[in-house]
């Protein structure tokens, strides 16, 4: 039970639970799969499938932040690459076919590449505080998108493209099916290979890391590089979900919800540990949270204030300072250091 | 040496009659911002006797109020400008009264007492477009008792104020329409879906859908569509604005009816800016002729719908 | 010296952190114009018990008096305030600050209202003075050695005319002239009546200096003793708890064994390596199963030259060849890939990633050597980690721990380990033994005498001379930045020979 | 000795005292390469432009961004700390429709700045708290208080609201001609007061050395025995404060209030002080740099401006290249700093 309690998630998931429980109340159906010709629909499954391009621009962004930097252009690149896709397929002779979709998508997810080595390169070789090396790119990279889309937005019909934003496979939506691997597969690459632990070394003392051989450099290069590419896929999703490319509003602000979600999710922006399945949690607190604002009909001019109650109490609940108290009055008192480190 | 900012134009000074126009966009946030600015882009052109200097503000007035602010120092012969809000811009305003250069607003009005400040106001009426949008939903479906939830463009901003207002004047005597819930969509397609799935979780019985603008409610028809629903059908959508992709729409059957809000303001300011600099007298406020379509409208008009 | 009144009491004071019961019911009175030093193993909880009296810490049981009153301080401030003045084990300054600021920082001179620049740093030129430390108080404090840095910090602790004065480790990365430059000082403020409580693991610093002692073992209380009335032996056993094998260790700790295969091609070799600003070009041999001793004093540029050895550092000039064939380090990586490994002096800035477990930090190295993608097998990390924690006693023995929650010089074993483990050709150690207990330091020491018998090259760094003579089978002998004599360490050559060396620049 | 000084000594003694203050400290390396850069604009922007290096419109640089200013030196104080404050764009807004109701319902000027500028030291002080006492992040802490003062934005006004009080409209319309097309406005003066503060609260007293030291290391000015707690508080007071002034002149520029004034200003503040050569990690930079940060953007505006035909997607490149451009000339200059 303290176990439990002194959990890093215990509170988000509590978050989450309670936003869960407060629709359902609200709707009792909330929790209701239904199945429409062997797809699976229901609240739950919308809200699965509106949260995968937060969750895989929040993956990115865990490792980026991981290494102690910030990825701001991650809204930026989706619209990158949401522009380089749709525009591709407008363009192509049969948009329909899945050869011109695959082809599109590799595009633009070759271009995101080069977008995040971009990224990588101001910050590991010239040196460039990440927040202002991806803050070039926030910038540019919607002009980019706008002069890919020349400011119209995009609007095609191809069903291999819309699958990818509104698809099934197995009765599950497609970017439900890829985000849940790219979650799996990060998960599986930094935990069963040495990754993580040597991101983490470099996110918690980077020249201790370097005079251990660890190539910094390469690492928090590569990091960037897999947050462009996720933001990419992201951004493939998004324009694929209404099959509009929409450079301006494609991904806005989705850089602050995914490191709300990190951040939430119990990473440090310090740097330096990570937790996956946190930035899980926390991608479906947020994602929640948009759809109770909804469900409840809650007014749109109180929407903010909702969301700034919501995410102040998981954050004060989640802080040491509560934490500590709450544990204190289960246990025999402790010694409370002040400091974390002790020489 | 060139410290006086109002010092003339040299461009212009001579026999040569080009009108050198300083225009301060909002920015290009939506498919209608664009085909604003290839309007105005497009008319005030060299040969029709412009030199137009264009700057774009990216949804931010004070970047507005500093282009405007460089407009009077590079002594322009007229600043023209969508105002991103309405008030705010008696100050700026007055520093352009006296260095004696005419402005012209277009598509926004500004909110000021001092109606010297600008020569005249070009564009439409955000109340009188959700107005119509309204009385046709009053008439043509109010006959029986209906559900209509309302897609409100991004918070606080004059276009989702007003019409939003129109609207529910508008639909206020007849007791059969009720608006049972209003979010924002903040004016986008993937918005405009994400809340529209939600109001389809939330409420069984929707039966029109009111979106302050096309990109919603293309994506309201998305979410519909998701659903297992026919939009046009089993929901009905109205809209403002009348790009190309609503009114295909619109033509499909999809959308019921959309009140249009001309973009193309580009002529109506020429025209002005031309008289306003040889000194002739202007309108105050020009309304620009939007126009309404239904299916067989949309039907007509979009073979030569230029954007 | 008499019963003088006791200025600090603390009684029965319990810590625990988590599962860890860091101090059980430890009593330690100071008392006034006393020198105190409190002695113990690494993580015997020495540090906890000076952290917990400036209320860094608040103890679970016990009480705390100072002057007779009890107090709880909330934290550093406050005990600084009440007089309690302190230098903690690790430097904690602000390497962004100059020098000057450092110093006076919270006590800077006033005028109106406005910090009084002239005045605050005539002060701390004063200060720095008063222990003879010659460098520009405008300087940043960052760009100096890690031994300067100890000195402002000591220097620190003299500003506010402290009452009671606690230095932790305040030593560990002095050379001898500066240790006794820093005793004199300590004196004085004993003369003048300030309670001084000392921590080292130098024994012959701590019966030069203290006038009683109290020792901690496991947390515990062993008991407290007037130093002139504890043989050193008695003092050792207190400390490791009855069982005299480890001092049997220390008595016959490896002399130097016979230099293998002189003139035959050296493992790694330096030819006019030298960096701008930094060391002046010199030449270095070393060769497989020697050990080579570095001397010199603070600020000599030893630790410079062993960054350039293992490309912490870039070179400038020279060259470097590894058995024979030129090589060119741009980074630690490179050179790690040829099996020359670096163990920093600075464990809390270079060395020990604290967020990482105790396991993780000892494998860092090798796995970053075999790749990320080929991570080591778990069986393989738990045998090395495993053997490690036992070979150098690392305590507490969790592979689990995190590695900030460990004791000064377990941390220091930690990171011993990690470069151990990589199996190294070369390995370059910066203060090895700074802040580990003397039965440890007989553990390393005996370590690397192993190590280079076995073919392992070594470069030895160490502020205690008598330390590198007793390992090295050549001693280069640094001055100035520049390298200035080598001496083959044959059974003649004594502490006098080197100390000659730094003064003179000349092999006598 | 009574020599009589010759007349070339004393510039030379100068010039070598100065040329000795730049050699010592290299911490000001970077400051000095921002205005290496900027100059260098200057003359780029001059030679390309014609009007472009004339009074008026470097005065307009200071009288358009006025409120940056005070935004950026509140933030200097936070990024000094190690920390970052999310929460000013939205306290921009916050302060302007309270200050433009509040002038609405009829309150008299001395009772509304005040209590707008109070507005920002409330958040402010609710950010501090909770990322002092709360240990909140405080990218997280000052998202939520973003959240909250825009939430309370719309609450109290969604439309925008026109301020007509006369006093504060006589008062914003101040403006100080210093001939040559040289003039400032009373928002500038109270900007620049701004920078004078805070230059003396960083400098001559001990709360900005301690700034200075929890940027270096927090747990060192912990153990230093500073006052960590109350002055990281203090500092986002400061960054609250300096926001609500920061309504206050966006109000009397704007004379208006309204809810979506100020969204992403946050990043433009953020920006303005790392040009200036702030390190975002914390316990190296200066207000002037901030100071100098916020004229570099704003110059970067009026030269797009002055380009006169760029559209909309262009202006964004231009922008961002123009920061890409600057950011690392400035570090060019400045000299590689261990990251
Ligand atoms: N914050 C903490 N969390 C968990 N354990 C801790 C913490 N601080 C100290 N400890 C543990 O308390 C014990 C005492 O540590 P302390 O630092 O006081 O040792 P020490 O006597 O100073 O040793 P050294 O000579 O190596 O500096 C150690 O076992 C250490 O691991
Ligand atoms: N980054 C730096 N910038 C400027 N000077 C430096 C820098 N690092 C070290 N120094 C100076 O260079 C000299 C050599 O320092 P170094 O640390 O190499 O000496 P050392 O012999 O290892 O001494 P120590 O016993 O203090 O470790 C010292 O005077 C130090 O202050
Ligand atoms: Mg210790
Ligand atoms: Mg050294």
């Amino acid at each position: 039970m303290n176990d439990l309690l002194r959990h890093r998630l215990f509170w988000p998931v509590v978050a989450l639970v309670a936003l869960v429980v407060a629709n359902t109340a609200h709707q009792p159906d909330f929790l209701a799969i239904r199945t429409l010709d062997g797809h699976l629909f229901g609240s739950l499954i919308n809200l699965l499938r509106q949260g995968s391009p937060l969750l895989l621009v929040a993956l990115g962004m865990t490792l980026v932040i991981a290494t102690r930097g910030i990825d701001l252009s991650v809204g930026a690149v989706a619209a990158i690459a949401g522009a380089i896709g749709l525009t591709f397929v407008a363009g192509a002779g049969d948009p329909a076919s899945p050869a011109t979709v695959a082809i599109a998508c590799a595009l633009a997810l070759g271009v995101c590449a080069v977008l995040g080595v971009w990224n990588g390169f101001l910050v590991t070789v010239l040196g460039i505080q990440p927040i202002i090396a991806t803050l070039v790119l926030m910038t540019a990279g919607r002009g980019i998108a706008m002069l890919i889309t020349g400011g119209q937005i995009t609007t095609v019909t191809s069903a291999p493209f819309k699958a990818i934003g509104t698809g099934f496979w197995l009765g599950l939506p497609i970017p439900v099916i890829i985000a849940a691997a790219v979650l799996v597969g990060v998960a599986l690459l930094t935990r069963r290979t040495a990754l993580g632990m040597l991101i983490e070394s470099v996110g918690v003392n980077p020249p201790a890391a370097r005079l251990a051989g660890v190539s910094a450099r390469g690492l928090t290069w590569s990091v960037y590089v897999v947050s462009a590419l996720f933001s990419g896929l992201a951004g493939l999703m998004i324009a694929a979900n209404t099959m509009a490319a929409d450079a301006n509003n494609a991904g806005l602000f989705i850089e602050l919800d995914a490191i709300l979600a990190v951040v939430i999710g119990g990473t440090s922006l310090a740097g330096g540990k990570f937790s996956l399945s946190g930035t899980l949690v926390g991608v479906l607190v947020i994602q929640t949270l948009s759809l109770t604002v909804t469900m409840l009909g809650i007014s749109p001019s109180v929407t903010p204030l909702f969301k700034a109650v919501v995410v102040i109490a998981v954050c004060l609940a989640q802080s040491p300072a509560v934490r500590e108290r709450l544990a204190a009055r289960r246990r025999p008192p402790a010694a409370a250091a002040t400091t974390p480190e002790v020489a | 040496a060139c410290s006086s900012g109002s010092s003339a134009n040299t461009a212009d000074n001579g026999g040569d009659d080009t009108i050198t126009i300083g225009f301060a966009q909002v920015g290009a946030e939506s498919g209608w911002r664009t085909a604003n600015t290839d309007s105005i882009k497009s008319t005030l052109t060299a040969d029709n006797g412009f030199d137009l200097k264009f700057s774009d503000a990216q949804q931010k007035q004070e970047n507005q109020i500093q282009a405007i602010r460089s407009y009077i120092a590079q002594g322009v012969d007229v600043i023209a400008f969508s105002p991103v809000v309405e008030s705010g811009w008696d100050a700026v305003l007055q520093e352009a009264k006296q260095a004696g250069i005419p402005v012209i607003l277009t598509d926004r009005a500004v909110d000021t007492d001092d109606d010297s400040l600008y020569e005249s106001f070009i564009g439409s009426d955000f109340v009188e477009e959700g107005r119509r949008a309204g009385e046709w939903v009053s008439q043509n479906l109010g006959t029986e008792p209906i559900n209509v939830v309302e897609l409100q463009g991004t918070t606080g901003s004059a276009p989702a104020i007003d019409r939003k207002e129109g609207f529910a004047d508008a639909i206020a005597d007849n007791s059969n329409v009720t608006v049972i819930d209003s979010q924002t969509g903040n004016f986008t397609r993937a918005e405009g879906k994400t809340v529209m799935e939600g109001f389809l979780q939330a409420h069984s019985d929707i039966d029109v859908v009111f979106a302050h603008n096309d990109d919603m409610a293309l994506g309201a028809i998305e979410a519909i569509e998701a659903a297992g629903k026919v939009p046009g059908k089993d929901i009905k959508l109205i809209s403002i604005d009348g790009v190309k992709d609503g009114m295909t729409a619109l033509a499909d059957g999809k959308i019921s009816y959309i009140v249009e809000c001309n973009p193309l303001l580009g002529p109506d300011l020429a025209e002005i800016a031309k008289k306003v600099v040889a000194g002739e007298p202007v309108d105050k406020r020009i309304v620009t002729k939007d126009e309404a379509f239904d299916q067989e409208a949309a039907k007509a008009a979009l073979p030569d719908r230029k954007y | 010296m008499s019963e003088a009144t006791a200025v600090v009491e603390m009684r029965g004071i319990t810590v625990r952190f988590g599962e860890v019961l860091a101090l059980d019911g430890v009593d330690l009175t100071l008392r006034r114009g006393e020198v105190h030093a409190l002695m113990g193993e690494n993580g015997a909880g020495k540090s906890t018990l000076i952290k917990t009296l400036t209320g860094v810490y608040q103890p679970t049981a016990g009480s705390v008096a100072v002057e007779g009153r009890p107090v709880a301080f909330s934290g550093p401030g406050d005990a600084q305030a009440a007089g309690v003045s302190t230098v903690y084990q690790e430097v904690n300054l602000c390497e962004n600050l100059s020098v000057a600021e450092n110093v006076m920082l919270g006590a800077e001179a006033r005028r109106a209202g406005c910090v009084d620049w002239r005045t605050t740093r005539r002060r701390a030129a004063d200060l720095l003075a008063r222990l003879d430390v010659r460098i520009d108080p405008a300087s940043s404090l960052g760009a100096h050695s890690l031994a300067v840095q100890q000195l402002v910090a000591i220097c620190r602790s003299l500003v506010v005319d402290p009452r009671v004065l606690v230095l932790d480790e305040p030593t560990s990365s002095l050379d001898a002239d500066e240790v006794e430059r820093l005793f004199r000082v300590v004196r004085r403020l004993r003369d003048d009546g300030v309670a001084i409580l000392f921590v080292s693991h130098f024994l012959e610093q701590v019966y030069a200096i203290s006038d009683r002692m109290t020792v901690l073992r496991n947390g515990r209380l062993v008991g407290e003793f007037r130093t002139a009335e504890l043989p050193r032996r008695e003092l050792v056993r207190h400390m490791i708890g009855g069982s005299l094998e480890v001092l049997e260790q220390i008595d016959q700790a490896p002399r130097r064994a016979v230099v293998a295969g002189a003139g035959a091609r050296p493992v790694l070799q330096a030819v006019g390596l030298g960096r701008k600003g930094a060391i002046q070009p010199f030449d270095l041999d070393v060769h497989t199963g020697e050990v080579v001793g570095l001397a010199g004093l603070l600020g000599s540029g030893r630790t410079e030259l062993a960054r350039l050895l293992t490309g912490a550092d870039r070179a400038d000039s020279g060259r470097l060849r590894v058995d024979g064939r030129a090589v060119r380090f741009g980074a630690p990586r490179a050179a790690l890939r040829r099996k020359i490994a670096y163990s920093s002096e600075d464990r809390k800035g270079e060395g020990i990633v604290g967020d990482l477990t105790v396991r993780e930090n000892i494998v860092l190295a090798l796995q970053a050597d075999r790749g990320w993608a080929r991570r080591l097998p778990a069986p393989l990390v738990d045998e090395i980690v495993e053997r490690y924690i036992t070979t150098l006693a690392i305590r507490p023995a969790n592979p689990d721990a995190l590695a900030r929650n460990l004791s000064g010089g377990n941390q220091q074993k930690v990171l011993l380990a990690r470069w151990l483990a990589t199996a190294p050709r070369v390995l370059v150690l910066d203060e090895p033994t700074r802040g580990i207990d003397v039965g440890a330091k007989a553990e390393i020491q005996r370590l690397v005498a192993d190590l280079a018998s076995q073919g392992m090259a070594v470069v030895f760094i160490s502020a205690e001379l008598e330390e590198v003579l007793r390992l090295s089978h050549r001693v280069a002998v640094l001055r100035d930045r520049a390298k200035v004599g080598e001496l083959d360490n044959t059974d003649d050559v004594g502490v006098d020979a080197v100390v000659d060396l730094i003064a003179s620049g000349e092999a006598s | 000795m009574t020599v009589v000084e010759s007349p070339a000594s004393t510039p030379v003694t100068m010039l070598r005292g100065a040329a000795r203050r730049v050699r010592l400290d290299r911490r000001y390396l970077p400051v000095v390469g921002t205005l290496v850069v900027l100059a260098l604009m200057l003359a780029v922007g001059g030679g390309r432009y014609e009007g472009f290096v004339s009074g008026r419109v470097l005065s307009n640089l200071l009288i358009n961004n006025a409120h940056l200013v005070a935004l950026a030196v509140g933030m200097t104080f936070v990024i000094l700390t190690g920390g970052i404050d999310l929460s000013v764009g939205a306290v921009v807004a916050l302060s302007g429709i309270v200050a433009a109701v509040a002038f609405r319902a009829g309150m008299p000027a001395a009772v509304v700045i005040p209590v707008v500028v109070l507005v920002g030291t409330v958040i402010g002080l609710l950010v501090g708290v909770m990322v002092h006492v709360f240990g909140v992040q405080p990218f997280v802490a000052s998202l939520a208080a973003m959240f909250l003062a825009r939430g309370l934005c719309y609450v109290i006004a969604p439309e925008s609201v026109p301020i007509r009080d006369e006093t504060f409209v006589s008062f914003s319309d101040v403006s100080l001609d210093l001939g040559g097309g040289w003039r400032i406005t009373g928002a500038g003066i109270i900007a620049l007061a701004v920078v004078a503060l805070a230059l003396w609260l960083l400098h001559y007293t001990r709360f900005g050395r301690t700034v200075y030291a929890i940027g270096g290391s927090q747990q060192s000015a912990l153990l230093m025995g500073l006052p960590v707690a109350r002055t990281t508080v203090l500092v986002y007071v400061v960054s609250g404060t300096c926001a609500g002034i920061g309504g206050l002149l966006f109000a009397m520029f704007s004379r208006s209030g309204y809810s979506l004034t100020g969204v992403g200003m946050e990043l433009d503040a953020i920006a303005a002080v790392v040009i200036g050569g702030t390190l975002l990690t914390g316990g190296t930079g200066f207000v002037l740099g901030s100071l100098i940060g916020v004229l570099v953007l704003g110059l970067i505006q009026t030269a797009i401006t002055f380009e006169g035909t760029l559209s909309s997607w262009w202006t964004r490149i231009v922008i961002g290249a123009l920061v890409l451009v600057f950011v690392v000339l400035q570090r060019v200059l400045a000299g590689r700093r261990v990251a």
